[in-house]
């Protein structure tokens, strides 16, 4: 176990944010999940008692009748922005003054940083450059993330959850937030920035990172592995191996999205449209650690061979 | 302001303390003044005063010196009826001669550097004498009895070299060897054969032996030394002897001739 | 479920943030106070510093005052200094009275009447000026007219002036002047008064001299600064504003603030450590005069001495000494790294004795063998150049040949007669440029010859082991030349078993055939006696351990006779450069010279001297080696010669093309660290500290093979670099040279390329160096020449046995005289068997063999060194009248001028024990002025010489013979010493017959 | 009012005049000046009274509602906020200030990023030293550069937070789904301010961050020279979207300065307009989206195409 080589990458002053990803993520995400068990056990409450419903104001907050609903926002709501203004300055001095921005050699084309990482925020991108060729991992994935993103509102069509926490009642919108937000794309940030190493090579932490390491891994196209050697034929194989893998994804989802009650009548809600596009963003999605496992288990490289691209 | 007197008044003291701790510092200590001091010049009363006499001596017979031919230089030769002999090694019935015994180590202090210049003169192409002792700083006189001219060429290793010519009946050269070396050759450049050996000592205890082969070293204080003797042929010797008050001690070396 | 809360209090209208708001505003003043402290404090450490640096040098002066002043007043008691001051006072007192008298006219006299004078004449002037202009621009001439009469008027008007008197009594005079009178008063007013200063300075130039001598006596006599100037410094100390010092170089865009701490470095007063209490970093410059010839202030600190001269955050930035910045600072013993970068041509650079030996171990040790290094090999680099060249000129010639045919025929065919001489012209000229051409070929030529004879590997030439070797010992010497010859030259290559068998087997069957003339044996006592004196041991050495004697430049002789045979000794000393002819080779290709020169001895001397060295070995008992004649052993072992790069410094048959196996070094400073291969040291060098370029060169050095340590290889893949057994100041030294070896970012102009005749010395030194002239001279002020330290020149009969003294060489022999004895040191076509000039000494002049180019070289080398111009001519002196001849004649003879006694006269029995050269040479050989400076202190030029000193002694402005003078002397009043030099450059062979037949010496 | 002053001021002088008691000086009475001198200390007392104070602040400020609203309302930095809001959002645990606090730091960025243009060339040789120089020099220089590039990095961290706030409280939903749009155009906006700003110091780690970065770009479909099809449109090393961005094939002077523009000038200015329609939306689609009532799953209502 390497101490000297783990304490060296979590101190350097640029993987503070990261170590502060590690942290933070976990505690929003437990303080957010609190809330909205409060509220689902009142809505539970509500549901349970029609008259309760009638009458109550609805929120786990306390209030009373003679409370104003609203207050003015000068001062309740500019003095806790003032608060937080200091204190996120007093956070940002002290970070300043204690901590040093790198600066390291000049640049020099002619020598190649080991490893030579693309700025923090992106490494979730780079580590997908292992997986897949560039043009996935570097256009293709990252536009339809942004496109994924901006798209919710328009294919949520659940109407519940609007302005609270709740859990019980946008269940699969969670998980599937969830899943591309905090594990594919803090994980993967969190990996490419501590477990990645020279060589780009996987360094488990407390490993010291060596420059000589070698590893020996061969992967092989799936159409080699199965003996197929024809171009044509093996185009076309790929071809069918993806395909198939999006409509078992799709079934696979659609499946999801008929489980219980609830999600059969939000389905009811979607238009046709809006079902084809979460359908193909989260087989997109759900390719991502598809093909990664298909790396990492069974050294697979392409599935999809063709003279212009790979997949 | 409506802050309570307490509050301003806890605030003024924090910045008090704070500006006080980073403010002081103490000065860096006097450095120590190194002592200037003269050192003493060792004088030893006359009745402590301890001698070392001795002999000496050379086992097997003498080798024999050939006579230096001095045709080159037929002025010096002429003040010789026959070729005089080399004298590297000048020895009588046993006794060795030109032997410089000196006390290598025992001594401390400084000692006065007597007055009376030692005399060094080529006569008939040959300096005498042979082997010569001074000390650091006593003045040494050169002169040159010789109807030719001579050139006085020392070769220290640790003084300054130097190398001057003396015309017949020129001026007596002078010159004072500041540092301590001992068997300085001294030649002549233009009679080759010409060497004497000087040796150049910082205290007054030294003795060269006679043709007897004996030497005497007085006025030395109490103690323990060692004492050497050098030859430019047969090396030096060493012998260690510790003297107590006005007390006299008798030392024998022994050179073989093999 | 719901909180009970009391319902008339609504939580979010009542709760009150004041308390987090104070502390978090609390925490941001502490952070603002912080930051401002660390601003001022924690980021400028260098205040500290300085406010050391002003209490512990103040200290140090005031307890420097008294030593200084004692000293100064010990300067002063001296009777020279008390001479000059009475002189100094009495000329002052004489000028005070004059002086005072002028002043008191000039100050109250005639200044304010030159004043009062020319203000009115002023105002007048003006007005007349202003009226002239009117009348240049004036076109009427009536208008003219008037104007002019105005003039008139105004000139013509009477002024009231009343004016000092002119004697400074102090009265004032009241006067009616016009215009001219008043005009011709301040004219004479002013030449008075510059008069009366002239006269004032006059009076006093005595007295200024006579001080100025005074203080120069003071400065000189006095060591250090005197009490005023130690005053001086105390106050500078006093009002000392903390800041940062700052050289900032403007061409560049350097800034250095080094001596924002390291304050003492250009103190005039040296300091050392214990001065100011044990700080290191105040200490002044170890070498003032290396800064006097680079000054600071145009070259900077970190030029030289790496570092990042703007970081003043902290002593570890300063340095540079952090992961990110490239150019740390040197440590101590690799300081003179920092010089390469500009003197990279240079193998010697004046003080900069660690890179000069690095240099030297590097030329020396055969480096360039394996690792390409920029100027090291020239030769073969300057060969290819020039054969490129003369392609080029051929080309050339061949064009305008062709032309110049084309040209004649179209000439005789064409009718008109102008055209025909044009191209009759045309054809001329061509021929012109043609002839131009072969002049400048002729010279490429020369320099092609010159190069191929220089142009040599570093290792002895392999293809004649067959002739030279002893079978048995190759595979021996291959295994570990350092057991059979320790600090030989030659690596250890960690060769198998095996591989020294095939290596051994190659080289033994591409050995030339050929027989060697038989030589019946020597007499080896008579060797060894010649061994030692002829001057072998300049380079070779014999015995080992303490007992060894003799230069490191060349092999140790102790076991010589087990490796070779007699015969072919016999050959390579009587001359190395002669080589058993190579059936294979084309028959006129010239072979590279081997170092090793011919000391021209007599073919006994010859003999004697090898079998001497036969008789030098040890009863080691050697295998057969039957296997090396195996042809397949051979053919791997061609292979294992080129992967182990032999033929980078040996010539071996068939392999004469290879290049070099090892990475080029010109650059090796400036390689990027990642690019150095620590290989699994790498994250120990890292923890240890020595990831760096001083870590890898020292580890590499010390065992090449380090790199290789717990690497899984195969043999054959393993580092190749040999174990040259370096001892550690060798390895801080080449160190040194391979950190320097940088590619500098300085400009052209900071790089010391001169164009002039130092280049002329650098060029030398590389000679001097690759043929180890130190062996026997001594060239550089420091260097002691190995010969020097050979016991048998201890013994005082034999001091005037070492070979001459080199540091002004230049000033003394003629240019042309040079190269005519470097070429053939005999000076003699056939008397060859002695030194030319020096036929008394025992060790001999040997001949190098040296090409044109090379012999020019070293004679400007020495030439330059003493700054002389390389075209001599001889300054006629005035030639001898006839009693001038008798008298320097009866001089020469006279009993007391002893000069015939060493000097060499051409009579063989004298001259065998004489101690200088022939006064005949004198003429062709010599320099006048020189001579001269020579005959009254030779001691100055030479120290240690065997001529003496004080010859001559001084009388008026005339040098005197100091011993008797021949009678004949009373009535010339001329120098001596130049009526000597002027016989001696004059003299002829019958004037030193009739001189010595005189039968005196 | 002007003439009615000059009015007293002479009947003063005109009374005075005629009394001549004597102790007029130049015409001026020294008892006028005082009473004058009194009225203005007695003003002080009471500044909020003062012209000067009503000038500036148009609002009195006292604890009545209109004057708190006012107070917001008629104050240009002020009315980004409503004049109420909802009793439950000010407290932290529903809005983690999260948006909030990324304004701020954008504020911080853009004040401390200006401070370093000062200094800054984006010159191949210059920029290095320029670094160097705020480091060494620049009095309070290195804090300034460390507060930028923290702040960068903070920011990045309180965006993906905002975001992840905003998805958790289903705030993106009916009729703020356009503002989630412009949010999620922010957080690119946000990430290539960051990627460019880590070009500038022209360091190795910058150099080969944005190598590595704009490699991807190489690889575009259609419009990269290593991506699938871009041979076949012709795309070369010295015309694909990737010199488009770096200005070169190789990561250089050209690119360098185009980082620096891009940094400084062209992506802040779309953010801070993205900002405005992001600030907008917010108010115009109700406001900040909660504590909100919750809403019963038999409470859904139909759909209405």
């Amino acid at each position: 176990m390497d101490w000297h080589q783990l304490w060296t990458i979590i101190s350097l002053p640029d993987n503070i944010p990261i170590v502060g990803l590690m942290f933070l993520i976990p505690f929003y995400t437990w303080y957010a999940f609190r809330q909205a068990f409060a509220n689902d056990r009142l809505i539970d409450q509500l549901d349970a008692d029609p008259e309760m419903a009638k009458t109550h104001h609805r929120k786990t907050q306390p209030y009373q009748k003679g409370w104003a609903r609203e207050v003015h926002v000068w001062p309740y709501l500019l003095r806790i922005e003032f608060l937080s203004a200091i204190i996120v300055t007093a956070i940002l001095m002290v970070w300043s003054i204690t901590l040093d921005a790198p600066l390291e050699e000049p640049a020099n084309p002619t020598l190649t940083m080991n490893p030579s990482k693309a700025p923090w925020y992106f490494l979730g991108l780079q580590e997908m450059l292992v997986y897949f060729d560039p043009w996935i991992a570097g256009v293709l994935m990252p536009t339809l993330i942004i496109i994924g993103l901006i798209a919710i509102p328009y294919i949520d069509t659940n109407p519940l959850g609007n302005g609270y926490y709740t859990y019980k009642q946008r269940r699969f919108a969670i998980w599937t937030f969830l899943f591309g937000f905090v594990i594919l794309w803090c994980v993967m940030v969190v990996i490419g920035t501590l477990i990645r190493g020279p060589g780009w090579m996987w360094f488990w932490p407390g490993q010291t990172w060596d420059h000589n390491k070698l590893i020996f891994e061969v992967n092989r196209d799936l159409h080699e592995i199965l003996g197929i050697t024809d171009p044509i034929l093996y185009g076309i194989f790929g071809f069918l191996v993806v395909g198939g893998f999006f409509l078992i994804t799709a079934f696979g989802i659609h499946k999801l999205m008929t489980l219980t009650e609830f999600n059969r009548k939000i389905l009811a809600r979607m238009t046709l449209l809006q079902y084809l596009t979460m359908q193909v963003l989260l087989i997109t999605m759900i390719g991502l650690p598809a093909k990664m496992a298909a790396r990492l288990l069974f050294r697979i490289k392409y599935v999809w061979v063709t003279p212009w691209f790979n997949v | 302001m409506r802050f309570s007197r307490s509050v301003s008044g806890w605030m003024m003291a924090g910045l008090l303390a704070l500006s006080l701790a980073c403010g002081g510092g103490d000065d860096a200590g006097e450095v120590a003044d190194a002592p200037e001091m003269e050192e003493a010049v060792v004088t030893v009363d006359p009745a402590k005063a301890a001698t070392i006499t001795g002999k000496v001596k050379l086992d097997g017979d003498p080798p024999r010196m050939p006579a230096i031919n001095m045709s080159a230089e037929p002025d010096c030769r002429g003040l010789h009826e026959a070729a005089p002999p080399a004298e590297v090694v000048v020895a009588s019935d046993g006794m060795l001669q030109n032997v410089f015994v000196w006390v290598k180590s025992g001594l401390d202090g400084k000692f006065a550097v007597s007055d009376t210049p030692a005399m060094l003169d080529q006569k008939g192409c040959i300096y005498s004498p042979h082997v010569l002792a001074v000390q650091t700083g006593q003045l040494l006189k050169i002169s040159n009895s010789d109807p030719t001219t001579h050139n006085v060429h020392p070769l220290p290793k640790t003084n300054r070299e130097w190398n001057r010519s003396q015309p017949a009946e020129g001026a007596d050269i002078e010159y004072k060897f500041p540092r301590e070396e001992i068997m300085i050759a001294v030649k002549c450049n233009i009679h080759p054969w010409m060497r004497s050996y000087i040796s150049v000592v910082n205290h007054p205890f030294f003795a060269v032996s006679g043709a007897d082969g004996s030497f005497e070293i007085k006025g030395l204080p109490a103690g323990s030394y060692t004492v050497e003797a050098v030859h430019e042929r047969f090396g030096s010797q060493e012998m260690s002897v510790t003297l107590g008050d006005a007390e006299s001690k008798d030392i024998e070396f022994s050179y073989s001739a093999s | 479920m719901q909180k009970p809360v009391d319902t008339d209090v609504d939580p979010v209208v009542t709760k009150s943030l004041s308390v987090p708001l104070l502390i978090s505003t609390l925490i941001l003043t502490f952070s603002l106070v912080w930051a401002i402290y660390d601003e001022v404090y924690v980021m400028r450490p260098w205040k500290n510093f300085q406010a050391d640096f002003i209490e512990l040098y103040s200290s140090f002066l005031t307890r420097l005052k008294p030593r200084q002043a004692a000293a100064e007043a010990a300067v002063r008691e001296s009777p020279e200094y008390q001479a000059l001051q009475q002189e100094l006072d009495g000329a002052e007192e004489l000028a005070a009275q004059r002086v005072r008298e002028i002043d008191t006219v000039v100050n109250r006299g005639v200044t304010p009447r030159l004043l009062t004078a020319r203000l009115t004449f002023q105002i007048l002037k003006s007005e007349i000026d202003a009226v002239t202009y009117q009348i240049e621009t004036e076109t009427s001439e009536s208008a003219k007219q008037r104007l002019q009469e105005d003039i008139d008027e105004i000139k013509a008007r009477v002024v009231e002036v009343d004016l000092a008197r002119e004697d400074g009594s102090g009265e004032v005079e009241t006067l009616e002047m016009k215009f001219e009178a008043l005009q011709a008063e301040f004219l004479r007013l002013q030449e008075r008064r510059v008069a009366l200063q002239a006269e004032r300075a006059k009076v006093l130039e005595p007295a200024s001299e006579i001080r100025a001598e005074r203080d120069a006596l003071l400065a000189d006599r006095l060591a250090g600064l005197t009490a005023q100037q130690v005053d001086g410094l105390v106050n500078r100390m006093e009002n000392f504003n903390i800041d940062i010092k700052q050289i900032h170089l403007n061409d560049i865009d350097w800034v250095d603030r080094c001596e924002s701490c390291h304050l003492g470095t250009r103190e005039p007063v040296t300091i050392n450590a214990e001065d100011v209490g044990g700080r290191a970093e105040f200490v002044s410059h170890p070498s003032l005069d290396l800064l006097r010839i680079h000054d600071p202030e145009q070259f900077g600190c970190s030029t030289c001495h790496n570092g990042n001269g703007r970081a003043t955050r902290s002593v570890v930035k300063g340095h540079g000494r952090h992961k990110f910045w490239l150019w740390p600072l040197w440590h101590k013993e690799n300081m003179q790294a920092g010089c390469h970068q500009c003197h990279a041509r240079e193998v010697i650079t004046e003080q900069a004795d660690v890179l000069n030996r690095g240099r030297t171990l590097f030329l020396n040790k055969g480096c360039w063998g394996c690792h390409r290094f920029e100027g090291f090999d020239r030769e073969s680099d300057e060969l290819a150049a020039v054969r490129q060249q003369m392609k080029i000129i051929d080309d050339r010639r061949n064009a305008n040949l062709k032309e110049q045919r084309e040209s004649i025929s179209a000439g005789d065919v064409v009718e008109d007669m102008d055209e025909a001489d044009a191209l009759y012209a045309r054809a001329d000229l061509l021929s012109l440029r043609n002839a131009k051409l072969d002049a400048e070929y002729d010279a490429l030529n020369v320099e092609e010859k010159s190069l191929v004879l220089e142009t040599r590997k570093f290792g002895p030439n392999l293809k004649e082991i067959r002739v030279k070797l002893r079978k048995e010992w190759i595979p021996v010497w291959l295994t570990n030349p350092h057991e059979f010859r320790p600090g030989t030259k030659m690596p250890e290559f960690r060769l198998l078993e095996d591989e020294v068998q095939k290596i051994s087997a190659y080289l033994w069957q591409n050995g030339i055939e050929g027989e060697l003339a038989s030589h019946p044996p020597g007499d080896p006592e008579r060797g060894k006696e010649l061994f030692g004196i002829r001057g072998c041991l300049g380079c070779h050495s014999m015995g080992e351990g303490d007992a060894r004697e003799g230069g490191n430049f060349a092999a140790n002789l102790t076991r010589v006779g087990e490796k070779t045979n007699y015969d072919f000794l016999v050959r390579w000393i009587n001359d190395p450069s002669e080589v058993t002819p190579d059936p294979e080779a084309d028959a006129d290709a010239p072979h590279p010279i081997p170092i090793m020169p011919s000391l021209r001895l007599s073919v006994d001397e010859v003999r004697d001297v090898a079998s001497y060295l036969m008789t030098r070995k040890t009863d080691a008992t050697y295998e057969p080696a039957d296997y090396m004649d195996d042809p397949a052993m051979a053919e791997e072992g061609m292979a294992l010669i080129r992967h182990y790069g032999c033929a980078g410094c040996h010539e071996i048959r068939g392999l004469e093309r290879e290049g070099r196996i090892g990475t080029e070094l010109t650059l090796e400073g400036s390689k990027p660290v990642e690019r150095l291969d620590f290989a699994l040291l790498t994250h120990q060098a890292e923890m240890e500290g020595w990831y760096n370029h001083k870590g890898f060169f020292e580890r590499k050095l010390k065992d090449p093979a380090i790199y290789d340590q717990g690497k899984m290889r195969v043999h054959l893949e393993k580092l190749r670099m040999p174990n040259f057994h370096l001892s550690d100041d060798e390895i801080t030294a080449l160190t040194t040279f391979l950190l320097g070896a940088v590619d500098t970012n300085l400009p052209a102009h900071y790089r010391y390329e001169p164009e002039d005749d130092r280049r002329y010395i650098q060029e030398g030194w590389w000679i001097v160096r690759r043929y180890n002239c130190v062996g026997c001279h001594q060239i550089s002020f420091s260097g002691q020449s190995a010969l020097m330290s050979v016991p048998l020149y201890e013994d005082p009969d034999w001091q005037e046995q070492l070979p001459p003294q080199l540091y002004t060489q230049g000033a003394r022999v003629q240019p042309d005289w040079l190269i005519r004895f470097l070429d053939n040191p005999a000076l003699h076509e056939t008397d060859i068997h002695r030194n030319g000039m020096r036929t008394y000494l025992e060790a001999r002049m040997p001949t190098f063999h040296f090409s044109e180019r090379q012999v020019m070289k070293l004679s400007r080398f020495f030439m330059a060194r003493s700054s002389q111009s390389m075209t001599h001519v001889d300054p006629d002196l005035e030639p001898l009248t006839a009693q001038e001849t008798s008298l320097a004649r009866r001089l020469f003879q006279s009993r007391g001028a002893p000069c015939l006694r060493c000097h060499m006269t051409g009579n063989p029995s004298h001259d065998r024990d004489a101690t200088a050269p022939n006064f005949l040479t004198a003429s062709t050989r010599l320099k006048p002025d020189w001579t001269y400076r020579w005959m009254l202190e030779p001691a100055k030029i030479a120290p240690g010489t065997a001529m003496p000193s004080e010859l001559f002694r001084k009388e008026g402005d005339r040098w005197v013979f100091a011993g008797p003078l021949p009678t004949a002397f009373e009535g010339y009043e001329k120098d001596h010493a130049d009526l000597l030099v002027r016989y001696m450059f004059q003299l002829t062979p019958a004037e030193l017959r009739r001189l010595t037949a005189a039968g005196v010496q | 009012m002007a003439e009615q002053t000059t009015k007293t001021t002479e009947q003063a002088q005109s009374s005075n005049g005629a009394s001549g008691n004597g102790k007029r000086l130049f015409g001026i009475d020294p008892d006028a000046i005082k009473a004058k001198a009194t009225e203005d200390i007695n003003a002080l007392k009471k500044p909020t009274r003062t012209d000067l104070y009503k000038s500036i602040f148009r609002v009195k400020h006292d604890d009545t509602p209109r004057s708190r609203t006012l107070g917001v309302l008629s104050n240009v930095f002020l009315h980004l906020h409503p004049a109420k809001i909802n009793r439950d959002a000010v407290a932290y645990n529903y809005t983690w200030g999260m948006g909030g606090i990324s304004f701020y730091l954008f504020w911080v960025l853009t004040w401390t990023g200006v401070l370093l243009m000062f200094y800054y060339h984006p010159t191949k040789v210059q920029a290095f030293r320029d670094i160097l120089y705020l480091e060494h020099d620049v009095p309070f220089g290195k804090l300034l550069r460390n507060m930028h590039r923290w702040g960068a990095h903070a920011m990045v961290l309180t965006v993906w937070l905002h975001m992840y706030r905003v998805f958790l409280t289903g705030s993106y939903k009916k009729p703020r789904q356009f503002n989630w749009m412009i949010g999620v155009i922010l957080l690119v906006l946000t990430l290539l301010l960051s990627f460019t700003g880590y070009l500038l110091p022209d360091d190795q780690l910058g150099f080969w961050a944005v190598t590595v970065g704009t490699n991807m770009a190489r690889a575009t479909p259609l419009l990269g020279h290593e991506g699938p099809f871009g041979i076949q449109l012709g795309m070369t090393a010295y015309n694909d979207v990737r010199f488009a961005l770096l200005g070169g094939s190789i990561v250089d002077s050209n690119a360098l300065l185009r980082a620096y523009i891009w940094h400084c000038v062209a992506i802040p200015g779309f953010a801070a307009t993205f900002m405005i329609v992001h600030f907008w939306r917010i108010r115009k689609d109700g406001g900040i989206s909660g504590p909100a009532p919750m809403m019963l799953e038999k409470e859904i209502k139909p759909l209405r195409r």
